[in-house]
């Protein structure tokens, strides 16, 4: 492998990673605010259709006579990436309400409604994709002008000459899109918020001790909602990324194909920070990137299967879960509702 | 603790209430899609119901939907939550395809018991790697057995590429098995007495899932090992207090768990598709987590909870025929609302009756 | 600078220095079917100390949860400093300067102590002002009141009294008036909670107002200006502290005069059943809670364990009842070495004749959902009686065997369908102490028989043991009541932090002598 | 119980009404059912689905039409329209095949056809085509068109059929620039690499990084993916079975047409003319089951010299002057 290569696959991952990224800090938010998240999956799907299915109404031409499987658009040009983006969070963010509601309001199982939301999600955007577009439950293909295309950053080129870093500026850091960039800057600012404003100071001792929090004046269920909504924003933008910046364009049925789960793996790898959550996002897009490249890894003693590379990022939660390096303690009041005791 | 509700509004009034909602609820999406909903169900009860045809296939489901529910209800009792009913049954397929495989040249009678236990052995190993990490290691079973869905998975890719599937074949599929693995499928049995029904995949397993519903409530409720895991499952301080040891119990639990979840391999792998295919397992393992929740896991609401299923199952997919503006997504929608209603947003029915009867009662009082 | 200065009264309900702190006027909440508190009224002047007292469950967390906000009345008025206030929640209490320290901390273990106090009373969006200005208050608050703590530390690693600590300066921080503490004793030495009562004595003298809930009496005399008396949900009497007894207290209590001491006839006491020697335990957190523990149970005594809660009283019942499990020692049953160290197994205990009433019968000692004749044999369930075929239980056998506990202990309802949620707190340890006296052991261990119990089944309970005392069987008896210990112990061990401090006989010691024990300090040691 | 009634009566009305329905159509009732992916994957099974449009507007024959959600749905599918009548059945997809062999033994009155996929019944049409041919004509135009002597090629699931594909386009390509250089990638081992563009473009992205300026693709709906990171580096792609041109006008060179539609579209006419015959037959350059596409969206992108060479070829595969090795053959490929 040359250094052309390897640029190329650290590439590959970075765009790989950055959904998972952005769903892993989703779920970092809530489940730090005490409400655990399986339905990840669920809202980034969500996300990925409601984006797509407003970019294509936003952002494809109007057409005076539209055969089946075109769309008469809006035309809106940049804006409709707008619209799709919010459009995407939206419907996010109305999925981790619904999910607020169960376990913050009613009290109810949060695994459960993980679970639910992730069939809702995977059952009503085809639904209501075949009402709308009539395509199966896919969406058009999206116009230009509703995605997230690669920007190349000032100076690439120039720089290029540089041994080593020169090319890795321009091949692996410059030539992303604008959401990967998003992606990478939400770290930082996640780990700001926890630890730097009282904001985050509240949403992590609502996750550890909710008792303490009520007792200090502070609204639990508030707070609680506020997380569930961040982490609706984050699963949103992840979902936004899927449909609007891959070569995807647009929706396919269940197009997540997981990740969701891969981000909750990530996330207690990451043992609930946002530092670490970007490493296991990495590696774990670096698996996949590996993966999607090589159907086999021959490291001159044996090949190492394809399906392998695909379980380990599930094997290596395990392995953390287990303990047996480094044990991942989750917050503690997470998955339990918070009932006032007598 | 006092209780402020009756048991029959415990468990026949509430999840009357809350399948009603999720319905209705499913009802607004067909109207929102354009189609009439009292014609969708119509639909969805004629296909399931209306012709021998349609509760054979209805039945199928149906077993499947038995052998997960029942799997997910013993240890909802010990207060454990499988959710890898998905990855075990998967992972039994291999087992039961192995066995059939290996006999399918002697008789079925002989195949059958093997076939069982070759399900439930693989079943039951792939749930006890998270048991024995919960019980030893504390790691979150909820999340280990979710990975292990994941990870079974690719295991079973590997194999179907690798060892198991026809040399130079394309599909990702076994060999069919021979004649002396095949387990006799209902229209078959109808006609040794005589009956004519319509070839449908429905076979002598669903009799097994009868069986299994049985054995599993004497389990439950009349068996030590039942009162030991029901009390594990209200309190693991209280079991410990008693001298029941928290590693057996979950260990028991989880492994019969993952047995019962393999057994549905017995339904699809050698009842119906007679070969081991990529996708033997078709969500069933997480039908099993609505059906456990909407029978109370009991053996008897489990039984009522997959025809349900199977109805929804069978129906769903001659709606998908009939009405093709209604794709088959729709079942996953019903299943989620399903599991939303009677799962995670049961309290919004609860908290009201419950205030209505401490109301009532104090009327009466 | 003194952080009182900066109190200059609630802008919105500026109070006159005549009228009472608190005034509360037919407060009643419900739970559910249960009264919690019933028309309860009661007035504290500003700058004293007013201790309310009652029995666990009486109301006294309720009613005072109701002052923080923490539950709704369902009906009355609280009135702060004269001015009518109603506080929907924690954050209304706070602002009309209530502070409470509750029984059990409400502390984040994983944050710091500063990170602790700031919570929820931040100046602004970002953290660091308002950490930077808690820790200068801080400081000057640990000065003017002897409360000292490391700002920097992290909760979970400090000791409960520091712990505690700081919940009091979470209070003072928010400039709280008036100070609720619940129970705060419970889990302090003596020495520790003379010091707490010297910091309230303070708080006192800077004009605060601090209400104290307890159900010790000791600790009423030593530090109240007034004292309330709640009974089952409701206040019986308010009295000056200077002008009662603890005797006449005790009575408005429990609503009857108290039965000092237990009609038994003298201790027949036979051969050792049991030795401990060496006995240790180390808890997961690498703390030792017990410290090599050298103790003899003997035929037809009862041997009391008293001790404040939290040293090693439990460990012991947990390890000798098979709960958990031993880090070394030994521990010799009927002259057979029993082997603790291994792992925990209450079921090998039972099989050695060792029964155990728990401490705690709700989480361990019943099974809630189960009904009666469920639980009347729950641990004992393995024996061969209980077994039909095939792995299945006898039912019918359970039934009878539980009918007949259920009369010969007097539960009532006498129904062993009913589930166990649905008794009494006494009927409920009726059945506990029925299955485990019923099993016939050699050795009983009894943690708190008579907590949350109501007094006629207390003086059953108390006569049951007796009684088995008398056919010859040992029994370690651990309660926190000393008058319980006193009363029917035949011999009594006193445990501070892990290890016997002292040994006495019941007709030698008194409450003083066993408090001194209890905080480490043996006053005959020197003699 | 007014509800169950409702429901009751509504399930009586509906028997009726199908069986209506039924009786209006009972003389002839094609149908056709589609692969995972769904008809609308731009790709083979939306060439199914046209072919089928195609019959149903000139003859004015309603088709009835299922897309399966799983492989077990296969069975089920294929029964059910044989049980209600359904004459032809056609099948699209290799997957089909051990589905195709129970059913179809159960109904031996019922004409089915399948494709990509040989069933050895006697009321079994089975139609397989000779991508090969195909794929070796594109690869002649992805190496003339290509300006850096790479291309690349993009499969779904890595099976045989998809190996065939790639076999006569790597011939192709040699053939026009025997040093061009191929990168071949294939998405995945399962049903799942029919369906993953996102796969699909950083594969394409992956070659085009390496050099490549031509990719073609045989992955179906993940193909979408691979067009759209061609279209978006501003490179071009090669579509696949449905004309792909219109997707990206311009930036797709042409498409490899497999003429899936004529299959299906052959099978209900010569059924409904009585004429369905079973057995094995092969489409290929020689009977239009394969070629390439050109149309307004592409004719700039291809010159004249490079029509006149890929007719040439395609007169000469027709003639049997160029033989282009099939995959399926002897499970090997002799150009890489």
């Amino acid at each position: 492998m040359d250094l052309a290569e390897l640029y190329q696959l650290l590439g590959t991952t970075l765009r790989l990673a950055t959904p998972l990224l952005f769903a892993c800090l989703a779920g970092l938010f809530s489940e730090r605010a005490g409400i655990f998240d399986i339905g990840l999956e669920g809202k980034m799907l969500a996300a990925a259709f409601a984006s797509a299915a407003v970019g294509a109404y936003a952002g494809l031409p109007p057409l005076a006579d539209p055969f089946p499987g075109q769309l008469s658009g809006w035309g809106l040009g940049w804006p409709a990436a707008l619209l799709a983006v919010l459009a995407g969070i939206g419907a996010s963010v109305l999925m981790a309400l619904l999910h607020g509601f169960a376990s913050i309001t009613l009290r109810g199982n949060q695994l459960i409604s993980g679970v639910a939301i992730n069939f809702l999600a995977a059952g009503a955007t085809v639904l209501i994709g075949v009402t709308l577009f009539n395509l199966g439950g896919q969406t058009p293909n999206l116009p230009d002008v509703s995605r997230f295309k690669e920007i190349t950053l000032p100076l690439a080129e120039t720089l290029r000459g540089i041994p080593l870093v020169g090319p890795f500026y321009a091949d692996v850091i410059s030539g992303q899109n604008l959401l990967v960039y998003v992606g990478l800057a939400t770290v930082p600012l996640t780990w700001w918020i926890l630890f730097r404003t009282r904001f985050g100071l509240r949403l992590r001792a609502v996750g550890e001790n909710p008792g303490a929090v009520d007792t200090a004046g502070i609204n639990v269920a508030r707070q609680r909602y506020a997380a569930v909504i961040l982490c609706g924003v984050l699963c949103g933008l992840g979902g936004c990324y899927l449909s609007m910046a891959t070569a995807a364009a647009g929706f396919g049925d269940e197009m997540t194909a997981g990740r969701g789960f891969i981000a909750l793996a990530a996330l207690i790898f990451a043992k609930w920070r946002p530092w670490y959550a970007l490493s296991a996002c990495l590696l774990f897009g670096l698996l996949e990137a590996i993966s999607a490249k090589y159907q086999s890894l021959d490291i001159g003693l044996f090949e190492i299967p394809v399906q392998f590379m695909q379980a380990l990022p599930y094997i290596l939660t395990v392995v953390i879960l287990a303990g047996f390096v480094g044990k991942a303690i989750p917050p503690k009041a997470g998955g339990v509702p918070y009932v006032k005791e007598r | 603790m006092k209780k402020s509700l009756p048991t029959w509004a415990d468990v026949v009034l509430i999840p009357a209430i809350n399948v009603f909602l999720a319905f209705f609820v499913a009802g607004l999406v067909v109207l929102f899609i354009g189609e009439d909903p009292i014609r969708a169900m119509g639909i969805m009860i004629q296909g399931s119901l209306g012709s021998s045809y349609g509760i054979g296939y209805t039945l199928f489901y149906a077993t499947n939907f038995i052998f997960t529910g029942l799997a997910v209800a013993v240890a909802f009792h010990a207060s454990i939550f499988n959710i890898g009913g998905e990855g075990q049954a998967g992972v039994a397929g291999v087992g039961v395809a192995l066995v059939c495989l290996t006999v399918d040249q002697t008789h079925w009678l002989l195949a059958l018991p093997l076939a069982i236990m070759g399900g439930a052995v693989f079943g039951a190993g792939w749930a006890a790697i998270p048991a024995w990490l919960q019980a030893k290691r504390g790691s979150h079973i909820v999340i280990t057995t979710i990975m292990f869905n994941y990870i079974a998975a690719a295991l079973i890719i590997y194999l179907l590429n690798n060892y198991l599937k026809v040399p130079g074949a394309m599909a990702l599929e076994t060999r069919g098995f021979a004649e002396g693995a095949q387990i006799p499928a209902m229209h078959e049995i109808a006609s040794w007495f005589g009956a004519s029904i319509s070839r449908t995949p429905m076979n002598i397993s669903f009799f097994l899932a009868l069986l299994a519903s049985f054995l599993v409530w004497l389990l439950i409720w009349r068996s030590r090992i039942g009162y030991e895991i029901r009390a594990f499952g209200f309190s693991e301080k209280a079991a410990v207090y008693a001298g029941i040891k928290p590693v057996k119990i979950i260990m028991i639990a989880m492994l019969l768990s993952g047995a019962l979840a393999g057994l549905m391999a017995i339904n699809t792998v050698m009842g119906s598709e007679k070969r081991l295919v990529l996708d033997s397992v078709l969500g069933a393992g997480f039908v099993g987590i609505a059906v456990a929740l909407m029978g109370r896991s009991h053996p008897i609401g489990v039984i009522l909870a997959a025809l349900l299923f199977g109805v929804l199952y069978q129906g769903g997919a001659e709606l998908a025929f009939e009405i093709p503006s209604i794709p088959s997504q729709m079942i996953l929608t019903i299943q989620a609302l399903v599991i939303l209603f009677t799962g995670s947003l049961e309290n919004m029915v609860r908290f009201p009756l419950e205030k209505l009867f401490l109301r009532l009662n104090r009327g009466t009082a | 600078m003194a952080v009182t200065e900066d109190v200059t009264g609630q802008p919105d309900a500026a109070p006159t220095t005549t009228a009472p702190a608190i005034g509360l006027t037919g407060i009643s909440k419900a739970f559910g079917p249960v009264q919690a508190n019933k028309d309860i009224s009661m007035t504290v002047q500003r700058g004293t100390i007013h201790g309310i007292v009652g029995e666990n469950g009486a109301g006294k967390s309720t009613l005072m949860s109701i002052l923080y906000g923490f539950y709704k009345a369902d009906k009355g008025e609280i009135k702060i400093g004269g001015v009518p206030t109603i506080i929907h929640n924690s954050d209304d209490a706070i602002r009309a300067g209530i502070g409470m320290v509750h029984q059990h901390f409400m502390l984040v273990q994983n944050f710091t102590v500063l990170e602790n106090v700031v919570l929820g009373a931040e100046d602004g969006a970002l953290l660091r002002p308002s950490l930077a200005k808690a820790r200068d208050i801080l400081t000057s608050l640990a000065k003017d009141y002897e409360l000292e703590v490391d700002p920097d530390a992290i909760v979970g690693d400090l000791a409960v009294g520091l712990q505690q600590r700081v919940e009091i300066l979470k209070a003072l921080y928010r400039q709280a008036d008036i100070l609720i503490l619940d129970e705060p004793t419970g889990v302090l030495t003596p020495s520790e909670a003379d010091h707490l009562f010297r910091i309230l004595e303070g708080l006192k003298a800077q004009g605060k107002t601090i209400i104290l809930i307890t159900h010790k009496l000791r600790e009423i005399m030593a530090i109240t200006d007034t004292v309330s008396v709640m009974r089952r949900g409701e206040m019986t009497a308010t009295v000056k502290t200077a002008e009662t007894s603890p005797a006449q207290l005790a009575e408005l209590m429990v609503g009857r005069r108290v039965l000092l001491k237990i009609e038994k006839a003298p201790a027949q006491v036979g051969e050792t059943v049991m030795e401990i020697r060496d006995l240790r335990v180390v808890d997961e957190d690498g703390v030792e809670r017990l410290k090599s523990i050298n103790m003899d149970l003997k035929r037809g005594e009862i041997l009391g364990v008293a001790g404040v809660a939290g040293n090693g009283q439990s460990a012991l019942l947990e390890v000798l009842g098979g709960i958990a499990a031993a880090t070394s020692g030994t521990v010799t049953m009927n002259g057979e070495a029993m082997d603790l160290t291994h792992e925990a197994d209450a079921g090998k205990r039972r099989d050695r004749r060792i029964a155990h009433v728990p401490e705690d019968r709700h989480k361990l000692g019943l099974i809630m959902p189960y009904s009666a004749w469920e639980n009347a044999c729950f641990g004992y369930h393995d024996r061969s009686e209980y077994q039909a075929k095939a792995g299945l239980l006898n039912r019918l056998f359970m039934r009878d065997d539980a009918r007949a506990k259920i009369e010969k202990y007097d539960v009532r309802p006498p129904n062993c369908d009913l589930k166990a949620a649905n008794f009494s707190g006494g009927n409920q340890q009726k059945i506990v102490i029925a299955r485990e006296i019923e099993s016939n052991p050699d050795v009983l261990l009894v943690g708190q028989p008579t907590r949350g119990v109501d007094i006629g089944a207390i003086e059953f309970i108390h006569n049951q043991i007796v009684a088995l005392r008398d056919q010859g069987k040992a029994i370690l008896l651990v309660s926190v009541e000393l008058e319980e210990i006193l009363a029917l112990s035949d011999r009594i061990i006193v445990m501070f932090d892990g290890k016997i401090s002292g040994e006495r006989l019941p007709s030698e010691t008194d409450e003083n002598d066993l408090g001194l024990l209890m905080a480490g300090i043996d006053p005959k040691a020197n003699q | 119980m007014n509800i169950l009634k409702t429901l009751v009566g509504a399930a009586a009305l509906l028997g009726s009404a199908t069986l209506a329905l039924a009786d209006g159509h009972a003389d002839f009732k094609p149908a056709v059912i589609f692969d995972l992916g769904g008809k609308f994957d731009r790709s083979f099974n939306q060439a199914s689905f046209e072919g089928a449009t195609r019959f149903s507007e000139e003859f004015d024959v309603e088709f009835r039409e299922f897309e399966i959600q799983s492989d077990a749905q296969r069975e089920q599918a294929l029964r059910r329209f044989a049980e209600q009548g359904n004459n032809p059945i056609v099948v699209a997809g290799f997957a089909y095949g051990s589905a195709m062999e129970t059913v179809a033994a159960e109904f031996p009155d019922t004409s089915f056809a399948i494709i990509d996929m040989v069933v050895d019944l006697p009321n079994v049409r089975s139609v397989v085509f000779n991508e090969h041919e195909g794929s070796f004509l594109v690869g002649m135009m992805a190496a003339m068109k290509s300006e850096t002597g790479k291309v690349g090629f993009v499969g779904g699931m890595d099976i045989p059929l998809i190996r065939k594909f790639a076999c006569g386009y790597v011939q192709g390509v040699k053939a026009a620039n025997p040093d061009a250089e191929v990168f071949q990638n294939m998405t995945g081992t399962t049903g799942a690499a029919w369906n993953d563009p996102v796969k699909g473009g950083e594969l394409a992205k992956g070659q085009m990084d390496q050099g490549a300026d031509v990719v073609y693709h045989a992955a179906g709906g993940t193909g979408r993916g691979v067009l759209q990171a061609a279209a978006d580096a501003g490179k071009l792609g090669i579509g696949v079975d449905s004309n792909q041109n219109y997707l990206h006008p311009g930036n797709v060179l042409t498409s490899m047409l497999k003429r899936v539609d004529v299959a299906v579209y052959n099978a209900f006419k010569d059924s409904m003319e009585g004429n369905f015959t079973a057995g094995f037959s092969v489409l290929g350059l020689a009977e239009d089951g394969v070629g390439y596409a050109v149309d307004e969206n592409n004719e700039t992108l291809i010159s004249e010299d490079m029509m006149k060479a890929v007719e040439d070829a395609k007169a000469k595969i027709i003639s049997g002057d160029i033989k282009v090795h099939n995959y399926m053959d002897d499970n090997s490929c002799p150009a890489s």
